[in-house]
Formats: C-alpha cells, structure tokens, sequence
C-alpha cells in the first residue's frame, strides 16, 4: 500500500525532518508511528497526501507513485484516503455536519449517499447531537473527533492518523481505537502517529519508531518504548 | 442530474454569503462606489458631448449675393443645397430684412437713417448636420455663380472641432482610466475577502477539493459582490438622475441640456455588466494565487 | 526611556509590513489609486476654474456716445473710468475706426463706398477686472452725460456667470463626494487588511494586551498604507501633469491654460494628508471592530 | 486565590456547559481538572480570565471579582494569569521567540528583561534551538511547548494549563509537569485539564472531577479514575 524509498525531507528553512527513511507497508496493515516531538512523524504523514515534496528519494501510495505525482493529480490521491490532521484543520464556517460532507462532496458523491453517510460517521465518533454546531462551539474533543468523522465518512482504503487522541478522556480514546480497528479489520491500512504510550502498549500492533528523522525500529508487536510495557517503564 | 447537488451548491453560496455578511457589505460598499463614480462620470460625457454638439449645430454660413446676383442664380443655389445630404436648413434673407437685422443687432447703434441706400447684399442661411462639414460646404458654394462672400465662424468652427476632438480623446483616455481604476479596485476589494480566508482554502485542498470544485464558490461569490454593488449603484445614480436633473434645468434655463443622450438601460446594463465581470475574474484569480500549493 | 521598546515596536510595524506583504501592496495600491482620482479631478477643476475666469475676463463693454458728445464730456468719463477700481482697460475707438472694424468684422460685406455718411458713433471699449461687475458699471455709465447706448453681452454675461455658479456649487459637492468616496473605498481596503488578521487580533487579546497595544501597530501600519498610496498617487499625478500638459498646450494652443492655478506643494500637502488621515482613522475603528470581545 | 460559587454557564446556542458549579483553589494549590470530552473543562477555565462570561455565579480569582470585571481591566488581569490554551493561540506571524516575548511587552516589561527572561523560558521547555521559527514551521508538540513557554515567562500568580501535554510524548510531558511542580513549589498556583491518566495517577493531586457540567468528586489525593490507579482499569 504504501512505500517510501530513501526518502529525505529538508524544509526550506533548512530542518532536516526525515533523513534517508525507508517503510513498507501492506495492504491492510495498523501501524504505530511513535517517536519524540519533532521527530518527524508528522513530516512523514504528510509526505503522503503530497502536502509536502521530498528533497529526494520515492513514495509510492497505492500504486501511485505520489513524489511525481503532477498538481492537477493531487485531489484525485487525497479523496482516496482519509487523513486526521494533528492540528484538525476544520472549516470554521461549516457546521459539524458540512465539514464532514465537505469531504464526500468533493469526491462527487451522490447527495443521497451523503445524506446517509454522513450521520453514520458522526454517530460513529458520537456526536451526532453536534452536528448543528460550528467548530468554534465545540471541545477540543469534540473538534477532534470531527476530523475523525471526516477521514472515516469516504470508506478510504487508507487512514492517516496524526495523534487522532491528543484531545480526547482515556474512555473516548479506547472507542475510536476500537473504531480504527474495526476499520482495519474491513481491509483499510490504518497508520497512527500516536503519543499515546497506554493505547500502543495496550493494542501490541507494528510500531515504526523514528529519532531524529531516522527509523530507529520497525516491531511486529511493540511497545511505546523499546521492547518495554507500560508498567515497567512506570515502575521504572 | 442530482438535484440535491445544486441545492447544496447554492446553499453553500448563500451560507458563505451571510456568514461573512461584513467582509461582504464592504465589497459590495466598494464596488457600489466605484461603479456610481464610473456611472457618473459616463452620464456626465455623455451629457457634456450632447451639449457641445448642440451648440456646433447652431452654427451657421452666411452667403451673400453678389449685387448683380439673378434670381435664377439664387434658385439654383437653393435647389444645390435642398440636394446636398450635409445641409440641414436653408434660409433667405432680403437685403432689407438683412438691414433691420443689422440695426437690431448693432442694438440701434448704427443710425439707419442716414443712410442713402442699403450697403446690404442679398443672403442666404446655411445650417449643416455635421459641423465638421462646414468649411466643405462653405468652399462649394463660394465656387457657384452669383456668390459675393461666404462667411461662417472660422475660428469657432475650427476651435470647437479641435476642442471637440481633444475632449473626446481625453474622454475615452478618462473612461479607459476609470474602467481600469474600477477593475483594480474591485478586484483588490475582492482579492482582500478571499485572502482572508486563504485557510478555508487550503484545508478545503487538503481534504481532496479540486481547484474547480474550490473556486466555483468564490466565482460566485465574486459575481453577486459585483452584481450587487453595481445594482446599489444603479439606483444610486438613478436616483440623483432624477432628484438632480430638475434642478439643474432650473438653474441653467438656457442650457439646451438634453437627457436623451444617455441610454439609461444600456448604461445599467453595461455598468452591471462590468461589476460583475470583475468581481468573477477578481476571486477567480485570487483564489487561484492561494491554491499554489 | 526604553529604547530597546521603541525599536521593538518600529520593528513590530516594519515586520507586520513585509510579512503581509502582499496584503500592504493591495492595500496601498487601492489608497494610490484613489487619490490619483481624488488628486486628477482637483486638478482639472482648478484649471478649468482658471479657464472660465479667463473667457470672463475678456469680456467688454462697449459704450456708445451720442452724436453730439462733447470732447469734455468723453474725458470725464475716462476719468471717472479711471477712478473706478473695478475697471481694468479703458480703449477708446473714434467713430472712422469704428466702422473699419466693422468693415473687418463682416468680412467686407458691407459695401462702405455705398455709404454717403458714417452711421456710427465714437465709441469706448471698457474691461473690468470682476466679470461680476459688468452689469453694474454699465449701470454706472448709462447715468453719465452724452452717453448713447451702453452694451455688453448681456445675456453672455449672465449665463457665463450662473453658469460658473452652477459649476462652483456642483464642483464643491463633487470634491466632497470624492473625499468621501476616497475614504470609503480606502477604509474599506484597510478594513479588510485588518479582518485578515482578526485572529491575532482575539489571541493578543487573550495575552492581555490594551486595546490601545493592539491599536498602535495596526494604527502606523494604516498611515504607513496611506502615506505610500498617497506618495505613489503625487508622483504618477506630477508624472503626468508634466507629460500632458505640453501636449494639451500644442493641441489647443488658443486656450489660455494657466498651470500656475494649481499650488503643487499645497496639494501635495493635501492628498498626503488626506491618505495617512483615512489609514489612521480606518485602521483605528477596524481594530475596535474585532476588539469587542 | 480561585474561588466559584454557583456558576452557570450556558453558550448562547443554547449549550449548558457548566451547570451550578462552586469550587474553592488556594494559593499555591496544583489542581487537576478531569472529565469526558465536552463536559465543561475548558468553559471552567475560560471563566477565570474572562474570555467568556458566566450566566450566573461569582468568580473571584486573586481577590478580583472576574464576573464583574469592566472591560478595561481584563487586559491587567490576564497578564497576571499565564494560560496554555487547547489550541495554542500562537501568533503566526511572530516567530517563537516573538511570540513569547510579547507576553512580556503587553506588561510593559523592560526590554532587558526581555532579553533574559524570553530564553531562560523556551530552555525550559526545550525549544531555545526553535526560537526563530514559525508557529507554521514547528511540529504539534514544539507548537505545544512554545504556547507554555509564553504561559510561563511572566512569573504568573496562577497558571492555567488546558490540556497541556495532549501533543507530547511521554518524556516530554514528564518534563513539563515536572516544570509544573517546580513553578507550583515556588508558590505559583496551577490548574491542568488534562486527558492524560498516567500523569494524573502518578502525581496524586487534588483532582476535581467534571460531568455534564457538574462537579462530581474533588479528591486531596486522587486518580484519574474513581478511586482507582491506573494499573487496575488496565488490567480491568
Ligand atoms: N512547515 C515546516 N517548515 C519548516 N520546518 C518544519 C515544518 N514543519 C515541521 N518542521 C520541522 O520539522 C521537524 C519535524 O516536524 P514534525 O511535525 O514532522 O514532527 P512530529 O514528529 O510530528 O512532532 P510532534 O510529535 O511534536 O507533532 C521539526 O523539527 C519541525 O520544527
Ligand atoms: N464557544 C462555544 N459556543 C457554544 N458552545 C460551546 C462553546 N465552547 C464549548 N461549547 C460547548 O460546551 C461544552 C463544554 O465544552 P468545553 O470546551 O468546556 O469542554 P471540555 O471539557 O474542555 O472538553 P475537551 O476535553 O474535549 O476539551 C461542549 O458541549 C461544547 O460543545
Ligand atoms: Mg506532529
Ligand atoms: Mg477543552
């Protein structure tokens, strides 16, 4: 599903974000992305929804090879996969419900499916009693679970996630886990950048480590730490 | 065809349209502005022109009979000019009337009664359509029989066809001036609306939107901003059209000031039609400067 | 006195400049080029003001003594004439010379060897130096002895001097319609500029700066806006006065332009004022807009 | 130094966020403010330096009497506060290093001041390398640590933490609270809404619980959940 090949990323303003990366991942996968604040993981995400260019190296997204993908290409990519943004990036002047059938709308969907589409997703997150409201009335949460409901709505065959949780109780975390999971089980690859050290050790899915835009460690079934569970590092 | 797609686009529209009733009200304000400054200026043109070729079209050639001028010679003049298509009016004047209009004119300064003998030739008036044809028309009558002198105001003539000329090439300067000072206004007033929500539109990028799909709204947009502006304008200068025009036919009676000249629908049309065509081409070319991502 | 605060603060105007840049350059554009309208139309009504007292000015009346008019009668007037403040010229026309220009004027239509006597009288041309006062030393004259009949274009007069008056009233409404337009459509610009930034405008807010902190760096930010529009309007205006004005002179040479009505630096003065007076105070009540919170 | 007596909050959409709320905090207090998403965190702290008004009740924080506070003094009250907002609220067009600062301007503080106070703040929270770079330019987490950064320069009285750490990694959110207890120790008083359990649960502070608006428990030394440590719900 996904390939990245050597790829380095340096920001115009001379930050070195990702450092010669490689990744595989299959059809169908849940990964963790973990790894230090500003350690690349977001720099990375966006790599593949083309919202930033590598410096150098090959992305391959479903087939596609994204690196060169040509700027007229580039909606036809983001409506085939769902992407939470780390900072939410909700149209403040659409409700709930608008922002979340802005998605569908772009990709030409039929009004009927929309209307019926949409309020699954936000019952699905569980906000339908919201969905009149306007991104500035709600939570933190709230908001977040928004722009969930928008990655999930198109049934995309991948979801990327950029702490998807950061905003949200322990009780509402564990649900839109399960949720990602019952996604991942439908086929979609789901790939979670994620601080969240109790989900990651909790769910034992692949986790991709990076330090300092290097891939550290790349586990079938890992922990937030290295080869450690949660007690022990807390015990620790 | 997916009427639920329509609906929803229109509703988008209005929704964009009130939910930033400010930022609207203030493009529509400028548009407004500049169109009533444009809509003024081309009624005042337009007025001006009508009264500049009223007054050329006063103006007159003076032919005076040779003394020994025959009737038949003076005829033959007439029926020349009944057949030339430049020649409006024709009008003889007598010796002797020609005298009485001297005196009057001279407001009794000349004492006609000491006078042996009438020092007046004979005359004919000559008005043309076009002033500009004047001295052609003066140069072939001086060449028929009978004509002692040819008189018409060369100088005026001259001088208010040069006037003329320069006016209206400064008038289409001026009109060229104010559509572009319009255009510019309107379309930075516009571009200001859009770039305050350059970060609607990249989220809007983000989430899959084409560039199509993102600028229709704004076209839109961009389009009632003009149309609406324009219709404030319209009936803004309407309105003066018709609470300013009694007065100032008031005020200069003499003045042959005729309202006609201007094309009232045609001008709301054309006015109507430039604030839309550039409150479109505005958002389509702002909205288009933040989609290079 | 902190000076690090003051280079902190002409650093914060500076960098809010030219990290908007595109959004300055919009705004001062809209302010430039409304204030080359503002600036252009000032111009044109000074110089056709100076034109229209010109065509007055040459206006004459021409007095007419009576047949048996003494020498002594003819001084006094002169000398009353030249007494009177309001008379500017004084010429005066022996009745041989009164009708060779006659003779002249109808281009010799008027068969003068018909003539057994001369029919006119002696004659004075006098010039005032207030058109306005035309028809009272007229008046003045008419009164005095061995005068005959006392003419000026009556009907001339009257209409060029309502006319001006006309033009004068409608000038002053149009200037202030034209300040007001100017301010509008430059407020309107630099509201927008700030509705951009509401955002940081609410976040400085909640930081716990004053209304006045948040003011004053969007407060310059709008004179520097219109102090730069208002520069680039004086130097296009200069630009083109000294590149037109040839122009026109060469293609209406008989038209007595007289650039001198015009104060360069006065105006100058004004449309600089006029540009930074609006950005302050547009930016100022823009400001207050987003901050009440 | 905080003290609620009966207040009410409902949004004018109607929304009823806080519901007869009272709660006393004293000087030098570390308070924990924890509940589901939406319930009413976030409007509780809004409250306290007046970004939104409450319906009914009395506010007195610092001897100030907030809910009737003339417009013209908010300015001074807030720049005794330092606040971590949910979502940052970090000038764009400033860079770190501006953005910090200018907490310290609106006081009128003194430009060397500045100059010594601004660094000392962004080492604490590890972004001194950042400290020319744009909010735009910088990962969710260094965005996070700027906007605390700022909360912190001005040895505020009482600092206001929003969910603080949702954009942090483990380490570094250990780092913050325990930059959160020094200033506490210091004598600062601190209220953290947060989502995190293990900080919660490892600290042991006062923990005022909030559900649908409502207080529901205030314990001396509490969990995130009822009663129970962390390992139990886990293993639960
Ligand atoms: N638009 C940008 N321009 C310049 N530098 C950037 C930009 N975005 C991120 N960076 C820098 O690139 C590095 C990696 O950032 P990235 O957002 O990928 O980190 P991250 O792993 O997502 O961190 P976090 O967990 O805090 O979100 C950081 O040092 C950051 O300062
Ligand atoms: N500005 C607002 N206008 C209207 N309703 C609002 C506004 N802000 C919040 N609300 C509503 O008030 C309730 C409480 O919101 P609040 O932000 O206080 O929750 P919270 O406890 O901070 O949640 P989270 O943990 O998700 O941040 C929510 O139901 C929310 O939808
Ligand atoms: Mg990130
Ligand atoms: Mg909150």
């Amino acid at each position: 599903m996904i390939s990245i090949r050597s790829v380095s990323l340096i920001y115009p303003n001379g930050v070195r974000a990702l450092d010669n990366v490689s990744l595989e991942i299959g059809k169908g996968d849940f990964v963790f992305l973990v790894g230090h604040s500003g350690t690349g993981k977001s720099s990375l995400l966006r790599l593949l929804y083309k919202e930033t260019v590598p410096t150098s190296g090959e992305i391959t997204v479903d087939g596609i090879r994204v690196d060169r993908l040509k700027r007229g290409r580039i909606p036809a990519l983001r409506r085939h996969l769902g992407v939470v943004f780390q900072d939410f990036k909700l149209l403040a002047e659409k409700t709930v419900w608008e922002n979340v059938a802005f998605a569908m709308q772009v990709t030409g969907a039929h009004s009927k499916e929309i209307m019926r589409e949409v309020p699954r997703a936000l019952d699905l997150v569980g906000l339908s009693h919201k969905s009149r409201m306007f991104p500035g009335e709600l939570s933190g949460g709230e908001q977040q679970r928004t722009a969930i409901a928008r990655a999930l709505v198109n049934h995309p065959k991948l979801l990327l996630c950029d702490e998807p949780t950061g905003n949200l109780d322990p009780s509402n975390t564990t649900e839109i886990m399960e949720l990602l999971l019952r996604i991942n089980l439908k086929g979609t690859t789901v790939v979670v950048a994620t601080h969240n050290q109790a989900v990651v050790d909790r769910m034992r899915r692949r986790v991709v480590r990076l330090e300092d835009g290097k891939i550290v460690t790349d586990e079938e079934r890992g922990y937030y730490y290295l080869g450690l569970g949660q007690g022990q590092v807390l015990s620790g | 065809m997916d009427w639920g797609k329509v609906k929803f686009f229109l509703g988008e529209v209005l929704r964009n349209f009130t939910r930033n009733a400010g930022m609207q009200a203030t493009a529509i304000g400028t548009v407004a502005i500049t169109i009533i400054l444009l809509g003024a200026f081309l009624f005042v043109r337009a007025t001006l022109a009508g009264l500049g070729s009223d007054i050329l079209n006063q103006i007159e050639i003076s032919v005076y009979f040779t003394n020994d001028a025959t009737t038949a010679q003076e005829d033959a003049l007439r029926s020349t000019l009944a057949h030339d298509p430049r020649v409006a009016t024709v009008q003889f004047v007598p010796r002797k009337e020609g005298l009485a209009e001297l005196r009057a004119r001279t407001n009794g300064v000349i004492d006609t009664s000491l006078l042996t003998e009438n020092p007046l030739p004979d005359k004919m008036r000559v008005r043309v359509h076009d002033p500009a044809s004047v001295p052609n028309v003066a140069a072939k009558i001086r060449k028929m029989k009978g004509i002692g002198n040819v008189v018409y105001p060369q100088t005026v003539v001259e001088r208010l066809l040069q006037l003329g000329g320069v006016l209206r090439r400064i008038g289409l300067v001026v009109i060229a001036v104010f559509l572009l000072v319009a255009g510019i206004i309107i379309s930075n007033t516009i571009r200001l609306t859009v770039f305050a929500r350059r970060r609607e539109i990249s989220i809007m990028q983000l989430v899959g939107a084409t560039h199509m799909y993102i600028r229709a709204p704004f076209i839109c947009e961009g389009l009632l901003d003009g149309l609406a502006g324009s219709l404030i304008a319209v009936a803004v200068l309407a309105g003066a059209r018709y609470m300013l025009w009694p007065k100032l036919l008031l005020a200069l009676p003499w003045v042959q000031l005729n309202a006609s000249v201007v094309n009232g629908p045609v001008l709301v049309g054309q006015l109507l039609l430039v604030g839309g065509f550039i409150g479109v081409i505005a958002s389509w070319i702002s909205v288009g400067r933040h989609l290079r991502t």
